[in-house]
């Protein structure tokens, strides 16, 4: 069973109950403080909350810590990288997605659900959906809104849509370019998302929509 | 501290304090800390029974959920801070309230916030509030604990000013619980946190004083939430150890209030070397020392042999720490600095504060008043749009409620539920009626436990405990004293009807402005068991579905959201017969288990009109009712049947062949109309009062952006 | 006429700064000598008006700073007409 | 050798500021004709260094600054020894 390092910085809140998703995707799963080290994972996801407490810019400090530089090394052999909101945030800060997450458009927090479409099914955390399938989940963040000079280095996996798919901007709950909730790196094997897929993962919570990005996960690391 | 107070401790030291230990007295004395005016009739309360693990005395009270669960609940006012400051003081009122609860040995799991303001027209209101409620979002979404609820009011009478209460519940398994007293002599007490500035020097005696125009800085901090989270976590996984002895936050009172209570509880004592405590600011002086309020830090007891393992811990976490004294045998409180001896108290010196009974004056303002002529559909229009009914999604959406992955019923229903096993969930709520309290204090009190109780049963909980934070002004006033007897009295009272206890509490007096007291403002906050299955919500489900109504119209528009929005200060408030509210309220948990009702929604603030419009807006959905079927008591025009606020009321809707079967379970029961359409529809027999768009509705509902100049 | 104001908000001495202080700390473990970092609110604002100075003062006191916890400082730029 | 630096951090040109909005529609609210707010981020830096120009662009391009959205600015004053 493919067991994935879910990172904990000072200020991240988001790991137990990742750690949980992904056990109920059938992985193995540890909170892994950042001094520690990487070695032995097959994967690792970068959770939400706020590490460093969002000073700075969100995710900002917590990419220059060392244990990134693991994480890179990771990901250069094709492993699975998954970060979920401030996990995102740290992508895009580190460098391992392009882009920058910027403050929302009406620049608060914002906890609510959403509607996604599937943009791309060829990613590690995305194959057990259907292309162009609608799902919900929660957003809770205040720098969610993803900007980016060029595209061509990222593939967008999520877009924030209407009930029917429809990718529309009232429909675009922070501004993100092109409702962009989530996007991956060309080998699709890095992705960085704005909602909780984790926060989707139990019927009681509202919907279980979430739990195939981390089913999806699993099933790739075991290749 | 008042002349008589400083004489007795004169006599039992036998001498005068010097300045540290008068500094620390006069800090332990105050209202604040000792609860010198409460006290007395805070007995009063029933606070034992077979859910309760830990009453009152400690940090928060503790409750048991089952056999492998314990929750551990508290409530805390931050009025004074959040009026001066109101980012600092809200933020700082919710880190205090987590590090009550994980004092105790849980990690906190949800926040409510019930929080008060004047009138939002004017700017100064407006600007209390948008930073309330950043303060608290803020803070409670960095430190990763979810704000699941709330109450968001507006009064006239708290122009300027703002009542901010937080109530926080934490989750562990009975075993974990740690006491905040040692129970041997030779620990060491580690302090670990932030460090010590000149926070708050005159905190508690400021929290006990009237708010003066030119409050200092003291008075308030900057929020730091990210030492919080770290000092959550490190508590946690020290404790897992099993070698913390007693632990205790540090909040009024700072260093003295909690090394003295923690070592002198069980009649131990303690020396405290002030000088090795981290300093923030230079050149402090060892009263600033031991009376600073600087937020974020804990004070730990634990075994010499085992204080490597423990720090570890906080040095994992980057928190700084240091031993700053020991318990011993003696019962005297002893503080050195460097090597000179600078307090030597007996213990309960600090502790054993005499109590003070108030002169207390009746008052009787509650009169008849004639409802002015209003037609229901102009009244409709005025309660729908009054910023107490709309909807509170602007606050809510700025609170991450869904972190930790528990939060089943979200805020904007009658009470929030936090999954807690695959099988059951807890049910959490505050409730508090200061404009009924004010006409009748005994009532109001009465009307906040039974609303908690209402909302909770609403959902399909069982309600186990309760906790209660009275925001009163001066006790000196007379008519003010005699209030804070009549409200504790009416907490009694309707606990005792519904078997339950209070496990915890908070009193904040001295609440005025330019010389003007608040009202008298009890708030409470209610848990509940409820299994998951059955939980239920206030949304109609779909058209067909009939409307009944559980109990009886009286007219009582006293401290009603009509009489407010026309301006009435008068009028009956409503009076709660708990006979009446305990059956309704077990006749609605039956229907419930039974699957007999599809939604339930209490009636409470803007009575039958917004209970029906919330419904309605709740399942996009909606409803024909007619008003001449709502059992009434009394002569009572129709915008009387609609607005009046009488208690003990439930709307629910159900599918039809159910009707019998849902009679049965109630005294007083009636169908008054059915799901249907897209419009909200009231008539009184054939006679349309007023008809209004399920749209229009909900354009006056999320009018609160626009109230803040938000909208373009 | 238009101005520009220039307006820097500052913590009051003593207070706690966590902000600035993590920052400060996060610049130090990349290897800088940091001695003490500092991070003021700062606005720009450009607008019209015929008492500059004493509009500038008030924005400060009614929005800006909490002068209970802050200080401020300005400095006022004519653009002309 | 001691020195203190002021470094402002910028939104590029033509990325909207949706602080900078807000507070000046705050602004506007109270009744000043604001034309123009932005909310730049500000640092003041005290630190040791034997080559500060090039430790400051450093720490700017390395953290206080994403260079995907900023653009930065700096003053370095000398604080002795
Ligand atoms: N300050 C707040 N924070 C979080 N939730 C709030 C706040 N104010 C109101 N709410 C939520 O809005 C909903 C309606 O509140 P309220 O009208 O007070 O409920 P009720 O009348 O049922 O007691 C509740 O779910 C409540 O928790
Ligand atoms: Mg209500």
């Amino acid at each position: 069973m493919p067991k994935f390092a879910v990172i904990v910085f000072p200020g991240t809140n988001c790991d137990f109950e990742t750690v949980s998703a992904i056990k109920k995707a059938g992985g193995k799963a540890e909170r892994v403080w950042y001094k520690q080290s990487l070695k032995d994972f097959d994967g690792v996801v970068l959770p939400g909350g706020f590490s460093y407490a969002d000073y700075l810019r969100a995710g900002a400090i917590s990419a220059r810590a060392e244990i990134m530089e693991e994480v890179k090394a990771l990901a250069g052999e094709g492993k699975p990288v998954l970060g979920i909101c401030n996990g995102f945030q740290v992508l895009t800060e580190s460098g391992l997605l392009s882009g920058a997450l910027r403050p929302n458009k009406i620049p608060r927090f914002l906890c609510r659900w959403v509607y996604l479409k599937v943009s791309d099914t060829q990613t590690a955390f995305t194959q057990f959906y259907e292309e162009g399938e609608v799902i919900r989940m929660p957003i809770a963040h205040a720098e969610g809104n993803y900007y980016a000079d060029d595209l061509s280095k990222v593939k967008i996996a999520f877009q924030y849509s209407d009930e029917k798919g429809s990718i529309v901007e009232e429909a675009n709950p922070n501004g993100s370019l092109l409702n962009i909730a989530g996007i991956s790196n060309e080998k699709g094997n890095v992705l960085g998302m704005m909602p909780h897929p984790e926060r989707a993962s139990d019927k009681w919570l509202g919907s279980e929509d979430g739990l195939k990005v981390f089913k999806s996960m699993v099933e790739y690391a075991k290749r | 501290m008042f002349p008589h107070e400083e004489k007795l401790i004169k006599e039992r030291l036998g001498r005068e304090p010097n300045e540290v230990e008068n500094a620390m007295l006069e800090v332990m004395w105050s209202e604040h800390a000792s609860y010198k005016s409460s006290r007395k009739w805070l007995k009063l309360l029933p606070t034992k029974n077979e859910h309760v693990i830990l009453g009152p005395g400690e940090d928060a009270g503790v409750v048991k959920f089952d056999e492998n669960t314990a929750i551990v609940v508290g409530i805390e006012s931050h009025n004074h801070p959040s009026a001066v400051e109101p980012y600092g003081g809200a933020a700082t009122g919710i880190g205090g309230i987590v590090r009550d609860i994980l004092c105790m040995g849980a990690r906190p799991i949800a926040l409510l916030d019930p929080i008060r303001f004047g009138p939002l027209e004017k700017e100064r209101n407006r600007y209390l509030f948008e930073y309330v409620v950043k303060g608290i979002a803020d803070y409670g979404n960095r430190i990763g604990v979810p704000t699941v609820g709330g109450e968001t009011e507006f009064d006239e009478s708290l122009d300027s000013y703002t009542l901010v209460n937080v109530a926080c519940i934490g989750l562990m398994s009975p075993e974990e619980l740690v006491h905040s007293y040692v129970e041997e002599s030779g620990l060491l007490l580690v302090l670990v946190g932030n460090k010590t500035g000149r926070d708050g020097i005159h905190g508690v005696t400021f929290a006990s004083e009237e708010l003066s125009e030119n409050a200092d800085r003291s008075a308030v901090q900057i929020p730091d939430p990210f030492t919080e989270k770290l000092l959550i976590e490190a508590t946690l996984e020290a404790l897992k150890t099993g070698k913390v002895k007693a632990l205790k936050d540090l909040g009024g009172g700072g260093l003295t209030c909690a090394s003295s209570e923690m070592a002198g509880k069980k009649g131990f004592g303690a020396i405290i070397y002030a000088d090795r405590v981290p300093q923030r600011e230079p050149n402090m002086n060892p009263m600033e020392v031991m009376i600073s309020e600087s937020q974020e830090r804990m004070l730990f007891a634990v075994r010499k042999e085992d204080l490597n393992e423990i720090t570890k811990i906080f040095e994992k976490y980057e928190l700084e720490w240091v031993v700053v004294g020991e318990t011993i045998e003696k019962p005297r409180y002893i503080v050195y600095w460097g090597d000179e001896k600078i307090a030597d108290l007996p213990i309960d010196l600090l502790a054993d504060v005499p109590t003070i009974e108030w002169e207390a004056k009746p008052y009787s303002i509650e009169k008849e008043v004639k409802t002015p002529e209003i037609s229901v559909e102009e009244a409709l229009i005025r309660v729908l749009s009054s910023p107490n009914i709309i909807d509170k999604e602007w606050v809510y959406r700025q609170y991450d409620h869904e972190v930790q992955g528990r939060t089943v019923l979200k805020p904007g229903l009658d009470a929030a539920v936090l999954k807690i096993n695959d099988e059951y969930g807890l049910a959490f709520v505050s409730d508090g009626n200061p404009s009924y309290s004010y006409l009748n204090p005994c009532h109001g009190a009465m009307s906040a436990v039974a609303e908690a109780v209402r909302n909770l049963v609403s959902v399909g909980a069982k309600p186990l405990a309760l906790v209660d934070n009275l925001n009163f002004a001066s006790p000196e006033r007379p008519e003010v004293y005699w209030s804070f007897i009549e409200t504790i009295k009416g907490l009694r009272d309707a606990a005792k009807a519904f078997d339950l206890a209070y496990v915890s509490g908070n009193v904040s007096f001295y609440n005025e402005v330019g010389n003007k007291p608040i009202k008298p403002t009890p708030v409470v906050a209610a848990l509940g068991r409820v299994k998951l299955e059955n939980i239920t919500t206030m949304d109609f489900k779909s058209e067909g579905e009939m409307i009944g109504i559980v109990g009886i119209t009286k007219k009582e528009l006293g401290g009603s959201e009509l009489y407010r929005v026309l301006g009435i200060d008068g009028g009956v408030a409503p009076k709660v017969e708990l006979e009446r509210e305990k059956k309704n309220a077990e006749g609605i948990l039956k229907a419930i288990e039974l699957g007999l009702v599809k939604a339930v929604h209490d009636v409470s603030k803007g009575g039958i009109a917004v209970a029906l419009m919330e419904m309605a807006l709740a399942g996009g959905v909606g409803f024909e009712v007619d008003i001449n079927k709502v059992p009434v008591k009394g002569e009572l025009s129709p915008v009387e049947v609609l607005f009046s606020e009488s208690q003990a009321r439930f709307i629910v809707s159900f599918n039809k062949e159910d009707l019998e079967k849902l009679r049965e379970l109630f005294d007083e029961f009636a169908v008054i109309g059915e799901v249907k359409g897209k419009i909200l529809l009231f008539k009184n027999k054939e006679e349309e009062l007023a008809r209004l768009s399920l749209e229009k509705a909900q354009e006056f509902y999320n009018s609160l952006p626009k109230l803040l100049g938000e909208e373009e | 006429m238009k101005w520009k104001a220039r307006i820097i908000v500052r913590l009051k001495e003593g207070l706690n700064d966590p902000e600035g202080r993590v920052i400060g700390k996060a610049l130090k473990n990349l290897g800088y000598k940091i001695d003490e970092l500092k991070v003021p609110k700062y606005f720009e604002v450009v607008f019209e008006s015929d008492e500059p100075e004493k509009e500038v003062e008030e924005m400060c006191k009614r929005l800006l700073a909490n002068p209970v916890i802050h200080t401020y400082e300005y400095e006022i730029e004519s653009l002309g007409e």
